[in-house]
């Protein structure tokens, strides 16, 4: 059926979302941007909540909430509400225990769950992007040679959020002979491997969330470390649930802005009227208020098809194409309606459309 | 529960109302090109089908609610033809205003009638409050004057709901609709427009002269003006918003039969879009059609939304305009944008996808343009009344 | 040098294409396209003028004009202007008569262009495009095989304008072993040639010109068919010819729907007054004006690298991507802005929507 | 005649300039990341160095005319870096205004001073009649009192040159020019912004309270109000026709530097465009570079032409706003969409395609937005007053 009803606990779980973002996310933001870290403190906070890990099962010490990447969807866009750098610092380690609830196997589950189920926040991330500009998932170039009941990693590994802290990577890797998607999996990656060295990236946007760089040079790990086990895992699966995630991101991101953008078009006049009374801008609203409508829809549907289980490529695939192309552009105009307040950093959006553009070339930040 | 997956009950009757629209688009390019004739009001090959109205009898609680998946009957509808039916058994506009705002009575008499909805003058367009249209209780009975034009199957309805003011000093609030039957002196059908596209489509003009009609044929029956501005214009609204998002999903249709078209024909061509990859390994052409088919997607589910916020009875006037706004820029851009595709030999008229770029022109400008869309969302979400943002 | 000034000639020139537009085509426009037929009277008008053959030199029995593309863009505008139909229908004899001029040996120009140097209308049309959706010059499928000093021509040629009436086409076919544009050549084919056959197209736009499909079944034209003779010719040139020309058209047409929506937003009066007034018209008009610009400048720099002699890949590239797209979006806001009298045929504005969709796709209506 | 072809001369200055560009870079992320310090006045690789202006000197007649050769000029010069120079020689936008506006003395006088051109106040941005600064003729002083923000080179510049109101009810009549040298007591430059990009550019807010000047530093030395409408701003308006094509060929230049970075990286990984390819031969890539680079020359040769018409000295009101307008969103969105298409390791800072995207941002907000400039083309070429179109 089609229908856009939350269930009742998917809307507490929003409401409580949305509260810590209003209380703790929107001070901090524009400091920890300029600053480029994180505090631990927000970190801790966040774990409290459970925004990552709060579906881990009760059989691994988790909270056992239902598993639904539905609900991290709301989850997202409520917390890149507060602010998008700040939720993918905090959301960074549901890019990897996300996808090992959905694709690791029973042993791996209970190997690694438990760590993340604790009382402290525990940094694990997924490596996906790589070095090439013209970077596709299907031509990825990390290596994962099997070798006396080994696998070796090599490869550099761009942009992995809060790679610096992560104490286990789920590494994408091209693993034998078949072409595209179908040759890849992915591996858990303890960072203290031999062969692993970590090195922070400096970026336009999200500042806040540290990302980093990780480079694998004959990384061994066991057989035991491919996800899903001998099987390997659905690859496509593990980046839609990624992608699916920054777009949801997105949703946030855009909403801010877009409320951002009515108070100041409220508020400032120009030619003896507040600018909002001007059809330009006021049309430009509009404009941001439809496709932020649009863009959730969409991201809902793709998260919907994951839900279900449904390898969801077409409808993720539509999902970023639009609303990567939206956020990017309601950002844009965002800064354009606060004229040269927008430039400036006394103002907040500048560093929403810095998060926006950096958003939107994302596909691993964290995962649904 | 969020969900956004069609059941076997959904998908059943909208495959029938698509088999049935591959015959009907047999008849679509004739009644194109012969714009003086109407479509018949059922095709002969019709005969046996089923009505797929009558097959959402047996549905069931996971089934899509009823205002979602009339919707997407009628985005199933007009991919086969806009103007040309099976069946031509739905109503006109009217009919939707008299549902919306009629006395129970006046529905009991008007039932089954077709009843076109007469807005427009030529004098204005989407400014609704400036009708010149009157009308005067004379005795029993109102007397109509004034022209209309833009009127949907206005040659061939039973009858028109006109809009038309009781007091012009009232602006909106003075404005009241009527219902007129064909046969009353006074009341002519001046002309069949010929348009850019939905040809075969009946748009009348009219005009109403010294028009005398029954006391009791003004909607909803109260004949009180509202104190101006405390939205005596509501009841209209109202209508909006169910037609709103309903016009959009027929110029959607049009653009998904466009997208169609498009995909087979590249297809047998050797281009098709492999969803699992990205923009760095698709082609130009594989971009573009991820990106038209994104956007009617998008188009889609904001009139799904704007449908499922109004079956469920919940107050939908943004999102109304949200759907009607983005279903008529993506009407008309995507079938734009597949033309652009398909080159020298997409113009010609071998093919229907010329037809629907014509004919999902008017989805942006009938029923208020889009700017008149973006004008009522940003009103609304800047908390301006019509006097600060106009 | 960077220069943005036409000779006086060239003013001259314009001066009168736009007069006689002013004079014998916006009348006559609309019944032309809804009878879809050209009057004889209008083009006999058009071929006293010169509009496209009075650059044929003294020599071969013409006026002598300069050759000159970017004489042939202000023409182009300015006929269109008038209304791109009709423009297409006096212009096509170009399409044959400009490559040849360029391409041709001494030969061909001696026993063709006299034809077209007399005083009566006398049409040729170059024949390009073809029945494949994915259409692309490159790929071009019609065939000329050399077989016992003739060439065998085999293919089916669409949307030739003035096709019917034709007494000559320029047909680009594949010859020889060679891929992509390299491949390909130009054949002067007379229409009553063995072989061919003529039948009218049904178009969406530019109905006053009347345009068709052409097929060549085993024609056999001899040697000396091949346009520029044995050498052969620089099809890639050729085709930036007619490409440019197209665009020449889009910013007259385009220019033309500027001023009808610039009357109509100025005359049409909603919400107490006139449309123009508005910011969201206003906007959509400034965007026409900006845009009508920049296509203007891109058009001419393609013709002016194709007036020095140069291959103007790029720059015919560059101006297609963009008066293309920009013309179509001209024309569609164009509609817009007359709103339900822009979609009824007793306004002007219809008919260049639909003019506008066609012209927009088409590579070879004529040659600059 | 028509011609788009640069002559060997003006490759010639274009190369050198691009030559010293690359040298530039090389501390551009320095200045960008350490904005509390200010770029040097002339970087010591420079010192050996020709001077791209002095290269004007051989030129004839073939070559470029002089108003467009040196915008060009400007667009290679930001296609090095937009704050980061070889040398810093060339003055702000007060010396434009004082070109442009000042009597023959004024121009000897603070000839070689650099003098920035403050307008902007926290209260009004586009809107420049709303000007609160006001200046008050106290026997053979001006006095001035005011807040200026947004004040391009205000913290490095010798003087600058303040707009200011001589009587508010007079509106836009009312507001001259005033030249403000940085040693005047009352005047101080309170901080240097912080921004999104551009960040080692000088950017000042300042005040000024009682500030006394002579009363012959009023640009232009014209001290009557024009009567309400009769257009006192014109001179302004001429400044802005000479500065609104200057300031869309800056942060074009970025855009080009954008672009010409994806392009060779991209290149180096194997996608390249082939330009006698069409749209169904190209990949989506190679689709969005052509496009990108139509944009950014489009953007250039509006650029040219506004340029060109003020060197004839013929009117290019309408001109000047549409290379303001194109340049403005040309220069942003290429750069947002250089970055679209390098993906995750084009956000890093590892190179500069970020900071070019961060410092285009500007061009189509100061110098009157892009909205702004509609404006002026929408009621030039409607016929309409500010008054009937605002």
């Amino acid at each position: 059926m089609i229908s856009f009803d939350p269930t009742e606990e998917q809307e507490l779980i929003r409401d409580s979302v949305r509260e810590f973002a209003a209380s703790e996310m929107r001070e901090i933001a524009r400091a920890c941007d300029e600053a480029e870290r994180v505090p631990d403190e927000f970190l801790e906070k966040s774990w409290e909540l459970g925004l990552a890990n709060a579906q881990i099962p009760e059989a691994y010490g988790g909270a056992g909430l239902e598993r639904s990447p539905i609900t991290n969807v709301l989850v997202a866009e409520e917390l890149a509400y507060g602010c998008a750098g700040l939720a993918a610092a905090a959301l960074a380690p549901a890019s990897l225990i996300h996808p090992l609830l959905d694709l690791g196997s029973e042993d791996q589950k209970k190997a690694h769950l438990p760590g993340f189920a604790g009382s402290g926040y525990r940094a694990g991330a997924l490596a996906l992007h790589e070095q090439h500009f013209s970077f596709e998932l299907a031509n990825l170039g990390t290596l994962a040679e099997p070798k006396n009941g080994e696998f070796r990693i090599t490869g550099t590994k761009r942009m992995v959020p809060m790679g610096e802290r992560a104490e286990l990577f789920l590494v994408v890797a091209r693993c034998g002979a078949r072409e595209g998607v179908a040759g890849l999996e992915a591996f858990l990656v303890p960072a203290d491997t031999p062969g692993v060295s970590v090195q922070r990236e400096k970026t336009m946007g999200l500042r806040a969330a540290p990302f980093a760089r990780v480079e694998f040079d004959d990384a061994r790990v066991s057989a035991e470390a491919q996800l899903g086990g001998e099987a390997g895992c659905d690859v496509a699966r593990l980046a839609n649930l990624a992608r699916t995630a920054s777009l949801a991101l997105a949703l946030g991101q855009s909403r801010a802005v877009l409320d951002f953008a009515i108070d100041y078009a409220r508020e400032r006049v120009a030619f003896g009227q507040p600018i909002g009374q001007k059809q330009a801008i006021a049309f430009m609203l509009a404009e941001m208020r439809i496709e932020l409508n649009s863009m959730r829809w969409l991201v809902w549907q793709a998260a919907s098809q994951l839900e279900r289980g449904n390898a969801s490529n077409r409808e993720t695939r539509l999902a970023q194409t639009y609303a990567n192309r939206e956020a990017m552009k309601i950002a844009d105009n965002g800064v354009q309606i606060f004229g040269g307040h927008g430039f400036i950093r006394d103002y907040p959006i500048e560093m929403w459309f810095r998060n926006a553009r950096a958003l939107t070339v994302l596909e691993g930040v964290t995962a649904l | 529960m969020i969900d956004f997956q069609l059941t076997e009950n959904d998908e059943k009757v909208l495959a029938e109302i698509r088999r049935q629209g591959l015959i009907v688009r047999e008849h679509a390019r004739y009644y194109d090109e012969h714009e003086d004739e109407f479509p018949p009001d059922s095709l002969p090959e019709g005969k046996d089908l089923p009505n797929p109205f009558s097959m959402l009898g047996g549905r069931n609680e996971e089934d899509t609610p009823m205002g979602v998946i009339v919707l997407l009957m009628a985005m199933a509808q007009s991919w086969g033809d806009y103007s040309v039916r099976i069946r031509n058994t739905i109503g006109g506009l009217g009919n939707a205003a008299l549902r919306a705002s009629g006395t129970e009575e006046q529905m009991l008499r008007w039932n089954g009638k077709t009843l076109a909805m007469a807005i427009t003058e030529p004098g204005c367009g989407s400014d609704s409050k400036a009708i010149q249209t009157t009308a005067v209780l004379d005795g029993e009975e109102w007397v109509i004057n004034g022209e209309k034009i833009f009127v949907t199957t206005g040659c061939r309805a039973d009858g028109v709901v006109v809009w038309a003011t009781l007091d012009r000093a009232a602006g909106r609030s003075g404005i009241k609709s009527f219902v007129i039957m064909k046969e009353t002196p006074g009341f002519e059908v001046t002309h069949k427009e010929k348009k850019l596209g939905i040809r075969a489509d009946d748009t009348a003009a009219m005009v109403f002269k010294d028009c005398r009609i029954p006391r009791d044929h003004l909607l909803g029956g109260n004949e009180e003006i509202p104190k101006h501005g405390s939205g005596g214009f509501r009841g209209v609204m109202k209508t909006f918003n169910m037609t709103r998002p309903s016009v959009a999903a027929t110029g959607l249709g049009m653009a998904m039969a466009a997208l169609d078209f498009t995909r087979d024909a590249l297809a047998d061509e050797g281009v098709e879009v492999d969803w699992e990859r990205g923009t760095h390994s698709r082609s130009a052409i594989e971009q573009k059609l991820v990106e038209i088919e994104a956007d009617i997607e998008a188009a889609r589910l904001a009139i799904c939304h704007a449908a499922w916020l109004a079956g469920r009875g919940e107050e939908n006037n943004v999102e109304a305009s949200i759907s009607k706004a983005k279903g008529g820029e993506v009407a008309r851009t995507a079938t734009q944008r597949c033309l652009e595709i398909l080159g020298a030999v997409g113009i010609t008229r071998d093919h229907l996808v010329e037809k629907w770029c014509r004919d999902t022109r008017i989805t942006d400008i009938y029923e208020g343009t889009g700017q008149i869309q973006r004008l009522i969302i940003a009103r609304k979400i800047l908390g301006y009344s019509s006097a600060e943002l106009s």
